[in-house]
């Protein structure tokens, strides 16, 4: 159903509009990118300034304040398509739901996955991490990324229009990302004493693999759901 | 037609039918409560190691083991709710849910308690004890979007969704938080397997989960019946009911 | 085959509370109803229910024979027009109608240009339409009218916050959908004159 | 029965623990049926005024 090329171009626009859309009110961009800066930079407070002490935790540090950035911009996924009907016109076109949950996931990741990546080198060499495990913690975090995209569009679309909506989505969503952080941070950690981390390597591939042939279905029943 | 006559009859049908159940089911259950007890704590010998606070497991055990049941029963609804639309489904999977939390919560603190004396901390970052505290949010998660949606249809329907993820997520974080345990702390025995356990320690273990799982459809029994009586107000059958008899409980 | 659409015995209850009870209708090509009734008596609930957004609780709703509830029914037949317009704030008219025209899977009639050429909006094309009046964006949303080619129009108070001209515009476009075997249900508090009789449908 | 209450030194943990799940689940039946004849009240009340309405 999804090979058909009429659907990877309606694929294409879905995501184009929405990052166009998510571009024009340039302000929703930036409150990830500001975030995982700023809970980055707050560790070195509570830690310490020394590079050792910081060496150390870069991973988990970068994990965290990544996984937390990404957690803020699931709020206004829908929030606006929701109230202004955009999202109920989108249904009522009779487009697959399916490619809705997968293009709101992917617009997700590309306006706040993507930045989040580039802007972990320069925080992750300030935290004094070596470039072998920069590339470890890129990878991991690439894979990561689109996995906490995926999932957290699905609850994003569960919860959707109700009463404080962004809370709600990070209540619901972190015991879903704790497998991700948990392969995320170790990978790294580990690619500092020298290992190469397949093993966490693959395994976030496999939870990827995993979120992208479920959750579409879960965001569209979402959907349905919360227009019904 | 026929799914217009499963729905009708079914909360009629299943509301008459669990009241002639509950009497049978709590008899039962009080006769298992007390023998269990009886064998928890007189009667298995004590653990040669842990001595008598091993009896804990009598009761931290069984509530863990319901935890992933009940869930396991709420990822049935949910099923049900999304393929099949069955209304009663619907009704049980919001009922279910706090039992499920209240035995997560019991199986985490009876684990931390049982925790003090054989590593003398309140809390230790064991796997199993992880999984289920991630399993209390997994619950909380689905009473929190239970009571963030009015419609009490959609709220069941948004809840089973969201339960689905769960139920995927489990074994998942399962596995993690057993890999990263390894990782940290060297593969050590779970601390809850005591290696082999004597026959006599083995027989109130299961009646103690048993008579819980007795207690576990007894609530949802209650809860599902006044859940069925408040959906269907507007039928004749309930109207009838309420008017007819003087009954103060359900 | 004519269309037909055939309510049976609806009720729809939205956050716990009946809204619509029992209502049963029964619609053939060139009826046109108008919906009537105070506010909360259901309008809005009913015209999502017939769009397929609402499951409801009890009753059900035949399009051609086929219950729309199935999950294999799409709703290419419709054309729904609610109060929440459907237009993106940030995006122009122009991409948000050219968008939904690209994606959607129902049967094209007229381009984005030349509906909103008869809505008189040509002028207002790259305008964002956050900044667009609200007679505007009723107009600009009710353009789709043109764009899709659907036989089924559900339309959710068309004529408010439009000015005389243009409500004129829309009795007109109701009347060519009409004249040309359409079944249209218009909820409206205004009276609208219309070629074809009006059955009056008021909701308690 | 002192031996027996004293849990081999462990009385403190074991009956605690037994204490907090039991509670746990007796607190829970007693919610359960007081929200049971709540909704018992609140549909006997509103039968009661839909009959005077009519």
């Amino acid at each position: 159903m999804i090979t058909d090329t009429h659907n990877w171009s309606t694929l294409f626009i879905l995501v184009r509009r929405d990052v166009l859309k998510t571009w024009r009110e340039s302000a929703d961009l930036l409150y990830p990118i500001m975030f995982f800066v700023l809970v980055t930079i707050l560790f070195p407070f509570a830690l310490s300034p020394e590079t050792l002490v910081l060496k150390s935790f870069a991973g988990g540090l970068l994990w965290i304040a990544a996984l937390l950035a990404m957690s803020v911009s699931l709020e206004n996924l829908f929030k606006t398509d929701y109230s202004s009907g955009a999202l109920e016109a989108i249904v009522l076109s009779g487009v697959p739901l399916l490619l809705v949950g997968l293009a709101k996931a992917i617009a997700n990741w590309v306006l706040s996955g993507l930045p989040i990546i580039i802007l972990a080198i320069p925080l992750a060499l300030s935290l004094g991490i070596d470039t072998f495990s920069l590339s470890i913690l890129l990878l991991s975090l690439t894979l990561g990324s689109a996995t906490i995209s995926l999932i957290g569009t699905s609850i994003g679309a569960l919860s959707v229009g109700l009463r404080s909506a962004g809370m709600l989505i990070i209540v619901l969503a972190l015991p879903f990302f704790i497998p991700i952080l948990i392969f995320g941070a170790v990978a790294t950690s580990n690619s500092q004493t020298g290992l190469i981390p397949e093993a966490e390597l693959y395994f976030l591939a496999g939870l990827l693999v995993l979120a992208v042939t479920l959750t579409p279905w879960a965001t569209a029943s979402a959907i349905r759901t919360r227009l019904g | 037609m026929f799914k217009l006559f499963y729905h009708y009859s079914s909360l009629r049908n299943f509301y008459f039918f669990s009241e002639k159940l509950i009497p049978f089911l709590i008899a039962v259950f009080l006769a298992l409560i007390i023998y269990s007890l009886y064998g928890a704590l007189i009667s298995a010998p004590a653990d040669y190691q842990q001595g008598d606070s091993f009896r804990i497991i009598y009761v931290h055990v069984p509530s863990a083991w319901m935890s992933l049941l009940v869930y396991m029963a709420m990822g049935l609804s949910a099923v049900s709710v999304l393929v099949w639309r069955v209304k009663l489904a619907e009704i049980t999977l919001s009922a279910i849910a706090p039992i499920g939390a209240i035995f997560t919560l019991a199986a985490l603190v009876t684990g931390s308690i049982w925790g003090k004396p054989m590593w003398g901390t309140w809390w230790e970052w064991d796997a199993r004890l992880t999984s289920e505290l991630v399993l209390l949010f997994l619950y909380l998660g689905v009473i929190a979007l239970l009571r963030a949606i009015d419609d009490r249809r959609t709220g069941a329907r948004a809840a089973s969704i969201l339960c689905l993820i769960g139920i995927v997520n489990i074994p998942i974080v399962h596995y993690s938080v057993e890999w990263w345990n390894t990782l940290h702390q060297g593969p050590t025995v779970s601390k809850f397997d005591s290696p082999s356990i004597h026959i006599d320690m083995l027989i109130p273990l299961l009646t103690m989960t048993v008579a819980f799982m007795l207690y576990f459809i007894i609530i949802s029994l209650y809860r599902i019946r006044s859940a069925i009586l408040v959906y269907d107000k507007e039928t004749q059958w309930v109207k009838d009911l309420i008017t007819s008899s003087k009954r103060e409980q359900i | 085959m004519p269309n037909s659409l055939e309510v049976k015995n609806l009720s729809v209850e939205r956050s716990n509370r009946g809204i619509i009870k029992d209502l049963s209708l029964s619609l053939a090509e060139g009826h046109l109803v108008h919906l009537k009734g105070a506010n909360g008596s259901g309008k809005t609930t009913f015209l999502r229910a017939l769009a397929g957004l609402i499951d409801p609780s009890h009753g059900e709703i035949f399009w051609n024979e086929k219950n729309i509830n199935e999950s294999t029914f799409s709703q290419s037949n419709l054309n729904y027009v609610s109060h929440s317009l459907g237009l993106a704030e940030e995006l122009t008219t122009l991409e948000n109608l050219s968008f939904l025209r690209t994606i959607s899977r129902k049967a094209l009639n007229k381009t984005v240009e030349a509906s909103l050429e008869t809505m008189n909006l040509k002028s207002f094309q790259d305008y964002r339409v956050a900044i667009l009046s609200a007679g505007q964006k009723q107009r600009a949303s009710l353009a789709q009218l043109l764009m899709f080619n659907c036989p089924l129009w559900l339309l959710d108070e068309p004529f408010n916050s439009l000015d005389a001209e243009s409500c004129g515009v829309i009795e007109s476009l109701i009347d060519d959908h009409m004249s040309n075997g359409g079944i249209a249900i218009v909820a409206s508090h205004q009276k609208f004159q219309s070629s074809t009789v009006q059955q009056v449908v008021e909701l308690k | 029965m002192a031996a027996f209450l004293s849990m081999g030194g462990y009385a403190a943990y074991v009956w605690s623990s037994y204490a907090i799940t039991f509670g746990i689940m007796i607190l829970l039946y007693v919610h359960t049926k007081r929200q049971g004849e709540k909704h018992l009240r609140w549909l006997r009340r509103r039968i009661a005024s839909q009959e005077k309405q009519k």
